[in-house]
């Protein structure tokens, strides 16, 4: 805590470096040993408009060691810093860290604080592990210490028609018209633009017959429902963040319209706190999305861990994948053996892990430091929990279609 | 002849430059010149961490120097700069991104749109007598206006984000702002430094005189036969036009720009941040206020690291506390006060 | 000879009021004229239609040939009307000299040149001792001899007083009496004063226009308007000489 | 589209506004008394809305009773932090009053976000899935019940600066300042009042806003703005003009929505507070300062 206000330039400046100044020389003690941890800083919203779900990052972070001791992996040094939900605090911070010494970088959640971040990281040559950010440019700029080990949109639109048209032979029916609504933020704007070309190289068997986007800051989604209550429309295709599907939800009942069938591409629909908010209400709705595969050893593993460190919560995407960010690190550092930056990014070029938390065959990289392997899930709302449904080999429930009437629940 | 043609050529140019420093105290200059120089040498001194906080610092220096211009010389109140900083972002960006126009030039580009903008805000304000709060919550209007088009404008990417091709590090490419920190560093710290003198020069011409008129007493003003709209429409144009080089520069820096982020009210807030805290009106407040408020954030970073305190928003809580207390403890801002500690006198403007 | 400036049937209405109304005089140039009247009277107002800061409802307002009725302040202004306020209004942060130089640089761009002007009108109001002074911690006579400088710095040809010995003690006031003369007499500007204490007016004006309610209700020589009846009646009988 | 959805959607926005509305009325009269403009005005309605849940989950004491309780802390709230903190920066400029209550509205942000971490909280009322359907009209039971509630707080606001006579001297203060001060009236006393008063609507809004919307501790500086537009449309200072306004942007945000795309719907309110700006600048129904 600043014991006074009145802070001189120069002491100012003299303070900070002091703190600055002194953190390499530790890395260099460090550096040399391959059996010391390496140092790995993370950088998350959680605080500012993102702190939800950076905090929730967070938490597959702080149940990630002891899985990673349990595999055998090398010791991480975790440093933590918050992004503050901003770009430039974001780009401070990751120069922060590698300044403290940290190794690697992973982060940071949103696609624009993760580019400030991959700057500093190529510029340094420091491998930067991308735990979640759908923005297709970042792995387009020709990187070589970035990757990414998230579905881009495009990728995720693929994966959602592809189960959804698995979903429709499994049930042997199929909503004929669909509104499409969408929060006009980064992600749903993103799906949204990707939506029109990626589309017709299925055989959907539905039309969009409209196309309502609205602003995530939005306070209130009567008008939305009501619009695409009257379009009429079998079904509810959406792209929306935890708090707006809470709204909708709400809407829905309140308006009395149950659709056919809630079909979501992105985040909230399934998350914990909207099982939780909406207890039986939360019944229905299928997300089309990054997701564990439950059948996977390590996904049981990191459900137990995360029962154990926080009871009473389910798993969720930020956990998955900011976990298998820290171990994508850790692999890497076993298999380079040393912590040389550079030797640490090639081993991540050729990582190369089947036995992962996230559905797909597993974790590899492409030329451009993406992974294009992966696989979404569909996954329903049953009870509380979660079922997969699909694809067929992460499945392990059958659909339940259509969705029951939020008329008889209460 | 020739010769005396080039001397009477010359010759403004030399006034202009003497004129800056006429009636500067002797402890003014030297501070400047230590300033300048610690400045000047700061990339061979210190790590590329902190040279990305002095980044930030003269960064929010510019921009508080260009706000200052409406705010602290012409009286006017405007809570939505970070319209100008995202429009001349979003035009650099965008005339680099798809006909690779270097941002010096796409800042030629930039210059009018601002002037534009500003102008337009201006005249509705200043022809309607929208002052005072109203004045300043009509510019929060544009900016968020700005805000919401840019999130629906395909052309830039909407609210998808646009992004820059990647920062070519191996040289530093300065026609097309492409490098490392340190050639950023510079750059900034040439803008401030200009916006600096240019303040300056515009504070003590007349320009300058008839906008502290205007601050102090608009009818006033007029009676003593200053057009006040004309000078306040300079004042808002000149500000915005400055001011929108800081997006030229942030776009190139973050390399990605959002709608959400640079237009957001807690943009236009950060401006004026440092030259509310550092002293409004004066020409060392916005620098001061930038760096005592930067510092302030790293410092309380680094503090809690130090004691392993690891807790979202706390920082945030301090940070607020402090800012109350400067503000609480020494209304007129930091400078005035520090001036007067010091014995250097930069009158009360 | 034509006047400098005169008025025909000006009115001026606030919501029900009437408070100036057909009034009509005219000043000729190297005058020194006085408004009196009543609180109440419709004075400032007259003041601030001359000045541009009111628009009139009726009639016609000429200064040196030309209508400038309805003109903004600072049109009026530059053509050559300068005014104080009834309530000072020096521009309280700034130093006196600077409040000065604001005036000199309506007509002079070059701001070493103003700053020399103002120099020599502080010095000619003896306020020049006081120059680095920031404004708003003078005292009330410094304050209104400090307005009184800033108008003379747009180089007026009329200078339009508003009340500027209210609050004034006799001694004061009668420095500004003899400031006043000496730029009606050795400059040959024109005055125009509103004034409550009339020791100044009888000792200053040439000529006195006294208002009531609105209207008119006299106007020559300040010796023959003394024995005007109606005068004394609405006016002077209230407040005795 | 059928006609029955302008209807809903007109009627939604309605009680919507009468809610924004409330929320608003603290702004305006807070500014209309004490002329110090609350730029942490939405962050106090959080503040409540973290009690509602608070109190809510611990005690599963319905909103609407806690309406006046919760009414009373945040007016208490208010009245501390005038007496305490604003009160010296009446007569500073308006940027100095600004950068004090952007300073408060961030510490009271990231408290919450400390003390309630990030997570949106709700408050789930055996009728909060309620609504009346009348032939092809839906009204949704808990705005219906939050917009009454609102229409029942001004009216006992109006009601108290009509009658009361610490209302009328309010009202006195906000006329004339000196005159205030020379009939003897405590000044600051009364603004402190003042201040608890706008905090204690806003308090109340709050109660009535968790009904309607989750809370997260980011909530504050969106509702912050929204107060500024419909204040500043009705007329700042202005009780009834915070009302107007409320209804006015609630059913413009409400059908702009339908008729254009929703994520812009923001703009039209905007777009009505500039015209409001431009051709009455005093807002609506408030009165030409000076």
């Amino acid at each position: 805590m600043p014991r006074r206000i009145n802070i001189t330039r120069r002491r100012l400046l003299a303070g900070a470096a002091a703190t600055g100044l002194a953190a390499p020389s530790i890395v260099r003690a460090q550096g040399t040993g391959a059996r010391a941890p390496l140092k790995v800083g993370v950088l998350l919203p959680r605080s500012g408009f993102e702190a939800s779900i950076g905090q929730d990052c967070q938490r597959g972070v702080d149940i990630a060691p002891a899985i990673l001791r349990s595999l055998g992996l090398p010791e991480l040094t975790v440093m933590n810093a918050d992004t503050e939900s901003n770009v430039d605090v974001a780009r401070q911070r990751a120069e922060k860290l590698i300044n403290d010494g940290a190794q690697l970088l992973i982060g940071a959640f949103d696609s624009g604080q993760t580019t400030a971040i991959a700057q500093v990281a190529e510029q340094k040559g420091i491998p930067l592990v991308i735990n979640i950010a759908a923005a297709p440019d970042i792995t387009e700029q020709g990187y070589k210490f970035v990757f990414r080990n998230f579905p881009t949109a495009p990728m995720i639109l693929g994966d959602a028609f592809e189960n959804q048209m698995e979903l429709f032979r499994i049930i042997g029916s199929a909503p004929k018209s669909v509104v499409f609504m969408h929060v006009n933020d980064t992600f749903g704007t993103a799906m949204a633009k990707g939506i029109n070309a990626v589309m017709p190289k299925f055989n959907v068997p539905y039309k969009i017959v409209d196309e309502i986007a609205y602003d995530p800051t939005a306070r209130d989604l009567s008008v939305e429902v009501a619009k695409a209550k009257g379009s009429n429309a079998d079904a509810l295709l959406l792209v929306s963040r935890l708090n707006d599907a809470m709204l909708i939800t709400r809407e829905l009942v309140k308006q009395r319209w149950t659709p056919q069938a809630i079909l979501s591409m992105g985040p909230g629909w399934y998350e914990d706190q909207y099982l939780k908010t909406l207890g039986k209400l939360s019944d229905g709705p299928i997300s089309f999305v990054p997701f564990e595969d439950p059948n996977k050893k390590l996904a049981k593993s990191l459900q137990a861990a995360l029962a154990k460190a926080y009871p009473g919560l389910n798993l969720s995407t930020n956990h998955v994948y900011t976990f298998e960010a820290l171990l994508i690190a850790a692999d890497a550092y076993k298999r380079a053996g040393t912590s040389d930056p550079k030797g640490l990014a090639d081993a991540i070029r050729t990582t190369n892990i089947t036995d992962n938390v996230s559905i797909g065959p597993g974790i590899q990289f492409n030329a451009k430091g993406q992974n294009d392997k992966l696989k979404n899930g569909a996954i329903q709302n049953r009870g509380g929990k979660l079922a997969t449904l699909a694809p067929k080999a992460a499945a392990n429930a059958k659909p339940e279609w259509p969705m029951g009437s939020y008329a008889n629940r209460t | 002849m020739a010769a005396k043609t080039s001397a009477s050529f010359v010759d403004p140019f030399i006034r202009i430059a003497v004129s800056l420093f006429e009636d500067v105290s002797r402890q003014t200059i030297a501070l400047l010149g230590i300033l300048l120089a610690s400045l000047l040498i700061v990339p061979w001194l210190v790590n590329d961490y902190l040279l990305t906080v002095l980044i930030v610092v003269l960064y929010f220096a510019f921009t508080g120097q260009a706000w200052n211009i409406m705010m602290g010389f012409a009286g006017q109140l405007s809570l939505g700069h970070a319209i100008y900083v995202g429009l001349g972002a979003y035009i650099a960006a965008v005339l680099f991104a798809r006909f690779g126009i270097a941002p010096w030039i796409g800042f030629l580009a930039v210059i009018p749109v601002a002037a534009a903008c500003g102008a337009t805000i201006g005249f509705l304000a200043f022809r309607f007598r929208v002052a005072g709060v109203y004045f300043a919550i009509l510019t929060i209007a544009f900016a968020e206006f700005a805000r919401i088009g840019f999130d629906h404008l395909d052309y830039v990417n909407a609210s998808a984000g646009l992004f820059l091709p990647v920062a070519q590090y191996a040289r530093n490419d300065l026609w097309h702002l492409r490098g490392n920190p340190t050639m950023f560093y510079y750059v900034i710290l040439a803008a401030a430094a200009f916006a600096f003198v240019v303040c300056r020069a515009l504070l003590k011409s007349r320009i300058g005189y008839f906008w502290l008129a205007i601050r102090e007493d608009e009818q006033a003003a007029r009676a003593a036969g200053i057009d006040t709209f004309r000078y306040k429409m300079a004042a808002v144009m000149i500000s915005a036009v400055i001011t929108s080089f800081a997006g030229v520069f942030y776009a190139f820096f973050y390399n990605n720009l959002f709608p959400e982020q640079v237009f957001n009210i807690s943009r236009s807030i950060e401006i004026i941040l440092g030259p509310i805290i550092g002293g409004i009106g004066t020409l060392f407040g916005p620098i001061l206020g930038a760096f005592v408020l930067t510092g302030l954030a790293e410092l309380l970073n680094a503090a809690m690291a130090a004691i392993g305190f690891d807790l979202p928003g706390a920082k945030q809580v301090f940070y607020g506390i402090c800012l109350l207390l400067v503000v609480v403890a020494l209304p007129e801002g930091v400078w005035p006060w520090l001036a007067r500690r010091i014995g250097v006198s930069e009158s009360r403007q | 000879m034509t006047a400098l400036l005169s008025l025909k049937r000006v009115s001026k209405r606030f919501r029900g009021l009437l408070a100036v109304d057909g009034v009509s005089f005219a000043v000729s140039a190297g005058d020194l004229f006085a408004i009196i009247g009543p609180n109440g009277a419709g004075k400032t107002t007259l003041f601030n239609m001359i000045a541009g800061a009111i628009v009139p409802d009726q009639g016609s307002i000429n200064f040196a040939g030309k209508p400038i009725g309805g003109l903004p302040a600072d049109a009026v202004c530059r053509r050559g009307i300068a005014r104080t306020f009834q309530i000072v209004r020096p521009f309280p942060a700034l130093t006196v000299e600077d409040n000065v130089i604001i005036g000199a640089l309506l007509h002079i761009r070059d701001v070493g040149k103003a700053r020399t002007r103002a120099g020599e009108i502080l010095r000619s109001l003896d306020l020049f001792e006081q120059r680095n002074r920031i404004a708003a911690t003078l005292t009330l006579p410094d304050r209104k001899r400090l307005e009184v400088a800033r108008a003379l710095a747009t180089e007026p040809r009329l200078l339009l007083l508003d009340e500027v010995m209210a609050g004034l003690r006799p001694t004061e006031s009668d420095r500004m009496v003899a400031i006043l003369r000496s730029l009606n007499r050795d400059n040959g500007l024109t005055i125009v004063l509103i004034e409550h204490v009339m020791r100044a007016v009888m000792a200053l004006a040439s000529n006195v226009l006294v208002l009531d309610h609105g209207i008119a209700i006299a106007q020559g020589k300040p010796e023959a308007i003394v024995r005007d009846s109606a005068v004394v009646q609405s006016y002077l009988g209230a407040e005795p000489v | 589209m059928p006609i029955d959805v302008y209807l809903n959607v007109a009627v939604a926005g309605i009680l919507t506004g009468l809610v924004y509305g409330l929320m608003a009325l603290g702004l305006s009269v807070i500014f209309g008394v004490v002329r110090v403009v609350n730029f942490a005005h939405g962050e106090m309605m959080s503040i409540a809305m973290y009690l509602t849940v608070l109190l809510f989950s611990g005690l599963h004491l319905d909103p609407l009773v806690m309406l006046v309780p919760i009414a009373a802390v945040l007016f208490v709230f208010g009245y501390a932090l005038q007496a305490g903190l604003i009160n010296p920066f009446i007569s500073r400029p308006e940027h100095s009053q600004f950068l004090l209550l952007v300073a408060l509205a961030l510490i009271i942000v990231n408290a919450l976000l400390i003390l309630f971490g990030p997570d949106a909280r709700t408050v789930q009322t055996s009728y909060a899935f309620d609504s009346f359907q009348w032939g092809a009209l839906i009204v949704d039971a808990t705005k219906l019940y939050a917009g009454a509630a609102a229409i029942i707080a001004a009216a006992l606001l109006f009601a108290f600066f009509r009658f009361a006579p610490v209302g009328k001297a309010i009202r006195a203060c906000a006329d004339n300042y000196t005159g205030a001060l020379v009939v003897g009236l405590d000044v600051k006393r009364l603004y402190a009042l003042t201040f608890g008063i706008g905090a204690a609507c806003v308090g109340a809004a709050g109660v009535m806003m968790t009904l309607i919307v989750d809370v997260t501790p980011m909530i504050g500086p969106a509702y912050t703005l929204l107060a500024f537009v419909i204040v500043i449309t009705g007329g700042l200072g202005s009780m009834a003009g915070a009302l107007l306004g409320g209804l006015l942007i609630g059913v413009t945000e409400a059908l702009a929505g339908l008729l254009f795309t929703p994520s812009a719907k923001s703009m039209f309110a905007f777009a009505i507070l500039v015209l409001v700006l431009l051709f009455r600048p005093q807002g609506i129904l408030g009165k030409r300062s000076i």
